[in-house]
């Protein structure tokens, strides 16, 4: 047994993958059971259709919808939740980084879109370059960030960097508007249309009516988020940076004391998490399909949230918070009104949100997977 | 009776066993410590005692009244002051509002009475200041009251802890540590204030501390605590001969020197 | 050169200068105002009297007496001139009054709260309900409120509900406090950001299923409390039009009323903070903020403590969020958004964490800058594109300035870069919290 | 013997508090020199002020005839000092053999970083028990030798230990003093702040007696032991 | 000490920045109680070009949200204003007036519109303004208009509140929420014959107004409402679609605007709803067929309802659409046509003001004079009642036949609805 805990391929592959999982399955599994039994309930009070029908019906869907913006949030909520470990304070700029991300990876698509190339392009291939893209750029901004406007305030009281981030905060959105107006004369910036995300894959489940339908995009957003997890996985666990990571988040003086170079890891905790963040943003870009400066707003709020519902500073509850929170959102904004008869809909999900995360935080002060002794000494 | 009395204390984290079975007894008016190297649980024993931590299992009994389940606001009241092993000041507090947060406890004013300025407010601040200059005599610090607190030498700092522990009235004084990091001048001071606080105000005094001149100088009773069990009580004397205290304590070597000076 | 100003400011503040100053800057000031009513900078300069007041040295007699002058007497002249004055004042006080209520919250008691314009809501839609015809539409569509509908109650109400705002918002503080206070930090911050969403979600929604807050349309018309009598108002009239040049109308008497509300309010307001502060309780957040192992150890009931900070804070923002809807006789659900949580942070921290008048200046800081420095600045910009004017040594003709470079856009850019260079340079805030020094009776240290 | 280690007048504070005044102390190649002194009197201050955590206000400190009053933690530590801080100052969710990992951070050479491993694991069997298991699950005892074992790793020039009997049983104790002995004749230049100031004494060639931040006594650890006041104060002998 | 020295030059070096920036404009405003006495010695640097004697400076104030994340759309109304004060401004100019605009950013805030609309009021040279996007803002600030005779005409508030209060200075060129949803909602039923429709808006009160109206006149026709819907999310629909597709409804009716609902008709599209969208006039936008594609073309496809004529419908429009680009870098944003419009009246009205005053006009009189103007603007007809609204708005119903922005003018009108002004209330 222990053997195999200490395979590589196992560690660092296998167990983090069977990990998001059990997460996801878990946390669709549990949600889509409590649901059935409302509509069990619930039944009695809407008369035009049969609810228990109808949330079988959209059921697969729900999930699927749940879990493709909750890795999302996940892969958002990691550089929250990393600034966090190792610094302390919510890095509130970071959903400025996550949108520059966004932006940067529409623009270079429209930009193969207007030398001619990107129709001819293998889409893979772009969508690839514009995740690279804008993780370096927005990796790069984050460590800019944390140079300029955090660096100076190590050791100030810990609600002074966090002022310092919401000016970032103010400063990157019109900062970024005033680019985008001078470069375009607007600034909706709007993804080009090509390839085939689209499109749906079709799968015939016997045992149901209608056909799972997954959207290739939903698929693609998934499928890279899992990577990138399990990618930063490998990095802090398996390598000597992601073990100097972990030790300066755990103790910042001890760390040094092994020659471990402080600010460097921090350099580059940010830019991790704000390559995450870039390549978060571009994932969402192929959703929303359009940006602008003030859509990181929304996300990064939705993230910070998840990080903590997680416990702040913890990796795993960041995906774990991720997850939760995509499915809960989800599930309350299909399934309100319907159950409601109209009553409360779709508008009440971040209030079912928070008030959820109010719930855990009462009966795990720390987030679901956070330190119960939750203060550093 | 007893002035307190623990029976068969545990506080445990985790897998660790912090306190084990401590059944304890301070008397009224003694000056009674606790020894022990470091990590030996004093100061957990110590959260134990004043509702920081609730032990696992055992009986604390306080003027007949048990302390179990009590928050710390409710056993300060109870009339249990203390102090701390790293200085616990507030720091950005003048010297005289930390004296005044350690009167919380018997202060009468009521947000009317704030809110209003009523006489009764004025009278009590006004008294409560009087009682607090008094207190900064009597533990020896002068010219300070305006001072934040952070900005005190350390002497000063440990002398405020005590002012601020002493303006509650308490019963009993639990004092951790509280000659560290003095020099023997402060420390042959710090001893003759304990005396005082004991012999002037009838007050109770339990403390944990490593200075053997402080220990042997003035302690009743001393208990000795290890591995968070105690090891050991009695007179001073007893506890300098005694051999199990040397083994974990004082060392092999102060046991050699003991017995080649007798 | 520093010392030339250290030794300058130390002449200056000596026995009757600092008067002279004063009276000076006031009667400078005012003149300037009364002659071009739209000048910032004579505005400014007026506004640096209670400053020079605040800071010189002189008896405090005179103190009083010529604040009450500017604030009695030449305040509300000038404002009859230039209302927008007065709208700038009432805004300062609106925002110093949430900044002094979460400055008890955060800066006392250090419990980080990222959702308090939930309790401003609290107040401005409590009187805004009652305070509307909202209560005979309860079930009526949004938007398609007949205008026939009775008010349901008079608008001498406002004065009961003004403290029943207070009341209210207290009690939202509570309530908000007992389940999250065992939560540190920042999880504290998100669950208190949660709940300002709500809060706003709810105002957001609650036009059905009974239309309590009529949804995003929002509720108007809202009374505002009755000017004084007639009497009065003639008599005030025949002295003041001589002075400002027209008969006021009763448009400009009731923004003379609402400053003096608001005043008298953040006179309240300060008072109850100053007080607050100085006493058992004040003294217990501070212990809090600082110890909170130590301070629950003298004694300090945790959880009673930080309930009442929540309480006492929310009151402020409660009171004030009952007189804005009366001011406006308008709230909709977009005055609560997250950003003004944020933007009432910045001013506390901007100004000095903890410190009073500290947290005062900062959030007039903030308005002044948000609403008529930055907006001043970008309408000259704006003047100079217009104008043929020409940057003299580049050469380079304002009019060819690139629209999308139009400075008016971008105030949110450069109110960034002031919150960031102040935390770098100024990180304890404007005017930092100093401790109260008591007479002692104890021998003065000298300073050096 | 060469002069490896010296502090020069070492002013340092902590915000406002004067934590050191004039410090100046030496050690020397291949010496056990400790520190004694009761809580607060400086001795870990004087530890942190030459590991470059916190840097002297006024005086220098010097290594090896280098100037590393102001370099940074991570360069001296690169320099060959090794610092096992108070309190073990072990990475509570790295597992043991992470920890020690973190140890060699600034070791680059693959077959040293094994040798070493090895010399610890030989030293503390304990720990190769307990490889995989996290750091903050280990006993007090463990974590002791986890947090010098780390400070191994790094194959100092010279180790400086800030109060390694901190918590442990006597035997455990014995054990850890028997190492430091052992790693010093063996070549390790050694800096001990201690408590237990006999137990220092008797296995350091020299020792230094600090009260409130400034040096009170220095001489030879077997006529310190004899010393009158450093029995009354620290040893516990009237 | 060194704390106050500090706040005191900290004080000093604001008051003198200000200086520097508000000092050329101080020196040039006049007292507030005699404008046109005092004005001319201030005018002697008019332009020789605009001929004739100097008669002072007259300033149009705009109201709307220049910064945060509403500025698209209030950044398209100062522009569009500024547009036609450029190019419509000559006649005012060349009787002597300098005609200048002041740009104001309300933020979207009620606090800063209102303080702004105090400021405006004070500002004697501003004789009209146009603004804002915001009900929320227009409301409360335009109670001050109010009491200050200050005309101010509206681009883009359509909650009925806004002139119901009977004000005489608060006009718009716009409709009504209860005027274009039943226009919206007799098309859906009467010419599509929908049997069932899905409301969604977007939670403001212009959205949630129109969507309001629009379930009142179903229910009234018996057209089923399966769902009536807000949404703040700008992003991610997943969550509205997913019980959208499972209802299929015959029509998605969608108040809001251009840039959040284009996204909602991709992934509604994309997710298998096939039957037709409509919107409302905050879909006047090419962009949204940049964003949307061909969701907007397949299906039961896309149709909308506006005030503003096509471009091929109207000259004019398309001379603004690219005249607006040429200036802007950028194609005119939804409101962008109702502010030049908007413009288009006040300068009229300041002019047959200042012709019939026979010098600088006072507020009063421009106000009423706004009431009197009739022009055939961008946005087809334009004249008042007697609370400022368009006695009758017509609606054009477009179908969108572009599913990228250079194709939005093969949009074609496939209906026109004339609709009266219900003025106060029921």
């Amino acid at each position: 047994m222990k053997q195999i805990a200490e395979n590589p391929v196992y560690k660092f592959f296998l167990f983090p993958i069977g990990q998001i999982i059990v997460f996801s399955l878990g946390a669709s599994l549990v949600l889509s059971l409590i649901t059935v039994l409302l509509a069990y309930i619930f039944k009695f009070n809407v008369t035009d259709f049969d609810l228990v029908e109808r949330t079988l019906l959209i059921l697969p869907q729900v999930v699927i919808n749940g879990l493709t913006i909750g890795f999302v949030y996940s892969t958002i909520a990691l550089g929250y939740t990393m600034v966090y470990g190792v610094l302390e304070f919510i890095n509130f700029s970071h959903s400025e980084i996550f949108m520059v991300g966004g932006i940067v990876g529409i623009q270079l698509m429209a930009y193969f879109e207007h030398i001619g190339v990107l129709s001819t392009m293998n889409e893979y291939l772009v969508i690839g370059l514009a995740i690279i893209l804008a993780m370096a750029i927005s990796g790069g901004l984050a460590v800019t960030v944390e140079r300029v406007a955090y660096k100076p305030l190590r050791g100030a009281p810990r609600l002074v960097p966090l002022i310092s981030a919401i000016g970032m905060s103010f400063f990157l959105q019109d900062f970024v508007r005033l680019i985008l107006s001078l470069t375009t004369g607007e600034f909706n910036v709007i993804l080009p249309k090509f390839g085939t995300f689209d499109e749906f894959w079709v799968i015939a489940i016997p045992a149901m009516a209608n056909p799972l339908r997954i959207q290739i995009k939903s698929a693609i957003m998934v499928g890279v988020t899992i990577f990138m997890l399990v990618l930063l996985n490998f990095l802090v666990n398996g390598t000597k940076v992601g073990k100097a990571i972990r030790a300066v988040a755990q103790d910042r003086s001890s760390a040094s004391l092994m020659g471990i170079n402080v600010n460097q890891i921090i350099s580059i905790t940010f830019l991790i998490g704000g390559a995450l963040g870039g390549a978060a943003g571009v994932l969402f870009a192929l959703k929303a399909t359009k940006l602008d400066p003030f859509s990181g707003f929304f996300p990064g709020l939705k993230a910070f949230t998840a990080a903590v519902l997680g416990g702040i500073g913890n990796l795993t509850g960041a995906l774990l918070g991720g997850l939760v929170l995509g499915l809960l959102e989800a599930f309350s904004a299909s399934y309100l009104g319907i159950f409601t008869n109209g009553a409360f809909g779709a508008e009440y999900k971040d209030i079912f949100a928070f008030a959820i995360l109010i719930a855990v935080l009462i009966f795990r002060p720390s987030g679901l997977l956070g330190e119960t002794v939750g203060q550093k000494a | 009776m007893a002035l307190l009395q623990t029976n068969e204390v545990v506080k445990r984290f985790g897998g660790l066993v912090a306190v084990n079975k401590m059944t304890f007894s301070v008397e009224k008016g003694r000056i009674v410590s606790i020894i022990g190297p470091n990590g030996a649980g004093k100061t957990t024993f110590f959260n134990s005692l004043t509702g920081i931590y609730t032990p696992e299992e055992g009986k604390i009994e306080f003027n007949g009244q048990s302390l179990i389940g009590l928050r710390p606001d409710q056993v300060a009241s109870a009339g249990i002051a203390r102090t701390f092993q790293n200085i616990r000041l507030f720091g950005s507090m003048t010297v005289l509002e930390n004296i005044l947060v350690g009167m919380h406890v018997r202060l009468k004013q009521n947000p009317f009475d704030i809110l209003l300025r009523s006489k009764h407010f004025n009278d009590e601040e006004k008294e409560s200041e009087e009682q607090a200059k008094e207190l900064m005599a009597y533990v020896g610090l002068k010219n300070v009251g305006n001072e934040l607190a952070h900005n005190l030498p350390y002497g000063g700092q440990r002398r405020i802890e005590i002012a601020r522990a002493l303006a509650a009235n308490p019963t009993l004084l639990l004092l951790d540590e509280p000659t560290a990091g003095m020099n023997p001048n402060e420390t042959e001071e710090a001893i003759k204030l304990f005396r005082r606080i004991r012999d002037d105000k009838g007050i109770t005094i339990l403390m944990i501390e490593h200075d053997m001149r402080v220990v042997m100088g003035i302690s009743e009773h001393i208990s000795v605590m290890d591995y968070g069990e105690k090891i050991a009580e009695g007179s001073p004397k007893e506890i300098r001969s005694n051999q199990r205290v040397i083994e974990a304590y004082l060392g092999r070597g102060a046991a050699v020197a003991h017995e080649r000076k007798q | 050169m520093k010392k030339f100003f250290s030794d300058l400011y130390k002449k200056a503040n000596t026995g009757i200068w600092p008067i002279v100053i004063a009276l000076a800057f006031m009667v400078v000031g005012a003149v300037s105002v009364y002659q071009s009513p739209r000048s910032l900078t004579a505005f400014l300069i007026l506004m640096a009297t209670p400053m020079i007041l605040y800071f010189m040295k002189m008896d405090m007699k005179v103190k009083v007496f010529i604040g009450l002058m500017l604030i009695i007497v030449i305040l509300p002249v000038l404002g009859i001139r230039n209302i927008f004055y007065l709208e700038v004042i009432f805004q300062m006080a609106v925002f110093a009054a949430l900044a002094l209520g979460l400055n008890i919250v955060i800066g006392m008691a250090g419990l980080l709260d990222l959702g308090y314009v939930a309790f401003y809501a609290v107040g401005a839609y409590t009187w805004a309900i009652f305070g509307s015809k909202q209560l005979s539409l309860l079930h009526s569509i949004p938007g398609a409120a007949p205008a026939d509908a009775p008010f349901a109650l008079a608008p001498q109400w406002f004065w009961l509900f003004l403290f029943l705002g207070v009341g209210l918002a207290a009690m939202m503080g509570i309530l908000l406090g007992l389940p999250v206070l065992r939560l540190r930090g920042d999880y504290l911050a998100i669950v208190t950001l949660g709940f300002g969403e709500v809060i706003r979600v709810l105002a957001l929604n609650l036009d059905k299923p009974i239309n309590l807050t009529n949804g995003p349309q929002g509720i108007t018309p809202i009374q505002r409390p009755p000017l004084p009598p007639e009497g009065i108002l003639q008599f005030l009239r025949t002295i003041l039009t001589p002075i400002v040049g027209h008969p006021p109308t009763d448009a400009e008497f009731y923004n003379v009323m609402f400053y003096f509300i608001a005043l008298i309010i953040i006179g309240i307001v300060i008072l109850v903070a100053t007080r607050l502060e100085d006493s058992r309780i004040g003294r217990a957040w501070t212990a809090i903020r600082e110890d909170e192992t130590a301070a629950i150890a003298m004694g300090v009931p945790l959880v009673k403590m930080k309930l009442a900070a929540f309480a006492a804070g929310a009151s402020f923002a409660g009171a004030m969020g009952a007189l804005y809807a009366a001011n406006r006789t308008f709230v909709s659900p977009e005055t609560f958004s997250f950003q003004v949580s944020i933007g009432v942070l910045t001013m506390v921290i901007l100004g000095g964490l903890g410190s009073i008048p500290g947290v005062i200046f900062g959030a007039s800081a903030v308005v002044l800058l948000n609403i008529q420095i930055l907006q001043n600045f970008s309408l000259y910009l704006s003047d100079l594109r217009q104008s043929d004017k020409i940057i003299p040594i580049i050469n380079f003709a304002w009019k060819d300035l690139s629209n999308q470079l139009d400075p008016a856009k971008y105030q949110k850019l450069v109110f960034g870069l002031i919150l960031i260079l102040m935390m770098i340079f100024r990180p304890s805030g404007l005017i930092p919290a100093e401790r109260r020094q008591r007479e002692l009776g104890e021998d003065k240290i000298e300073e050096e | 013997m060469a002069k490896l280690l010296e502090l020069t007048n070492v002013h340092s504070y902590y915000g406002h508090i004067h934590a050191l005044k004039g410090v100046s102390l030496e050690v020397n190649e291949g010496e056990i020199v400790t520190l004694i002194g009761s809580n607060g009197a400086g001795k870990s201050t004087t530890l942190r002020t030459i590991s470059g955590i916190l840097h002297a206000r006024e005086g220098t400190v010097m290594f090896n005839g280098k100037d590393i009053t102001h370099t940074t933690p991570h360069q001296i530590v690169d320099m060959g000092v090794g610092h096992v801080p108070e309190g073990r100052g072990i990475f509570p969710k790295l597992t043991v053999q992470e920890n020690l990992d973190m140890g060699a951070y600034t070791v680059n050479d693959s077959k040293l970083i094994k040798e070493r491993m090895e010399l610890v694991y030989e030293t503390f069997p304990r720990l190769k028990e307990r490889v995989s298991q996290y750091g903050g699950t280990l006993s007090g005892g463990e974590q002791q030798m986890l947090a010098i074992g780390r400070g191994l790793m790094l194959n100092p020039h010279i180790l400086m230990l800030d109060e390694p009997s901190m918590g442990l049983a006597p035997v455990l104790v014995d054990l850890i003093f028997d190492t430091i002995k052992r790693l010093n004749e063996q070549g390790t230049t050694i800096l001990l702040v201690e408590q237990n100031a006999l137990m220092a004494l008797s296995i350091a060639h020299r020792g230094y007696v600090l009260q409130t931040g400034s040096i009170a006594l220095t001489d030879d650890a077997a006529k310190l032991k004899k010393n009158e006041m450093v029995q009354k104060t620290y040893l516990g002998i009237e | 000490m060194n704390k106050r020295l500090f706040a005191l030059l900290s004080l000093l070096v604001v008051a003198s920045m200000a200086l520097a920036a508000c000092g050329a404009p101080a020196a040039t405003e006049a007292p507030a109680e005699a404008p046109a006495a005092t004005e001319a010695p201030a005018m002697t640097e008019a332009p020789a070009s605009s001929g004739g004697e100097s008669m002072g400076t007259i300033k149009i104030a705009t109201q709307s949200p220049l910064s945060g994340g509403q500025s698209l759309l209030g950044v398209a109304i100062k522009n569009g204003a500024e547009l036609a004060l450029e190019q419509l401004g000559g006649d005012l100019r060349g009787m002597g007036y300098d005609v200048q605009l002041a740009p104001y950013d309300d933020q979207a805030t009620p606090d800063v519109g209102v303080a702004n609309a105090k400021n405006i009021v004070a500002d004697p040279d501003i004789l009209c303004g146009v603004g804002h996007l915001n009900s929320g803002v227009m409301i409360p600030s335009s109670e001050e208009y109010h009491t200050a005779n200050l005309a101010f005409v509206s681009p883009a508030n359509t909650n009925p509140v806004v002139t119901t209060r009977g004000y005489a200075e608060v006009n718009r060129v716009v409709g009504r929420d209860d005027v274009q949803a039943p226009a919206a909602e007799s098309f859906a039923f009467n010419t599509l014959g929908a049997k069932s429709v899905y409301i969604i808006h977007d939670k403001t009160a212009y959205g949630q107004g129109v969507a309001e109206f629009f379930r009142g006149a179903a229910e009234a026709d018996g057209l089923t409402v399966v769902a009536f819907e807000g949404t703040e999310e700008t992003a991610n629909f997943d969550a509205i679609v997913t019980p959208l597709v499972a209802a299929q409804p015959d029509v998605v009716f969608f108040a809001g605007i251009y840039n959040q609902a284009g996204v909602f008709f991709k992934q509604a599209r994309d997710a298998g709803f096939e039957g037709t969208f409509m919107g409302t006039d905050g879909m006047d936008a090419s962009d949204l067929a940049d964003i949307a594609g061909d969701a907007l073309t397949t299906g039961g496809g896309m149709y909308y309802t506006t005030v503003a004529g096509p471009a091929s419908a109207y000259p004019a429009a398309a001379q603004f659409a690219s005249d607006f680009e040429a200036k802007f870098g950028a194609p005119p944003e939804p409101f962008a046509a109702q502010a030049y419009d908007s413009m288009h009246v006040c300068l009229l009205a300041i002019q047959a003001a200042a012709e019939a005053a026979g010098g600088m006009p006072t507020r009063q009189q421009v106000a009423e004079a706004v009431r009197q103007v009739t022009l055939d603007g961008l946005t087809g007809s334009i004249a008042f009642d007697d609370i400022g609204d368009l006695p009758t708005a017509q609606y054009f119903i477009l179908k969108v036949n572009a599913a990228t922005k250079d194709d939005w003018g093969k949009n074609e009108i496939v209906d026109i609805l004339e609709v009266a002004s219900p003025g106060m209330g029921e």
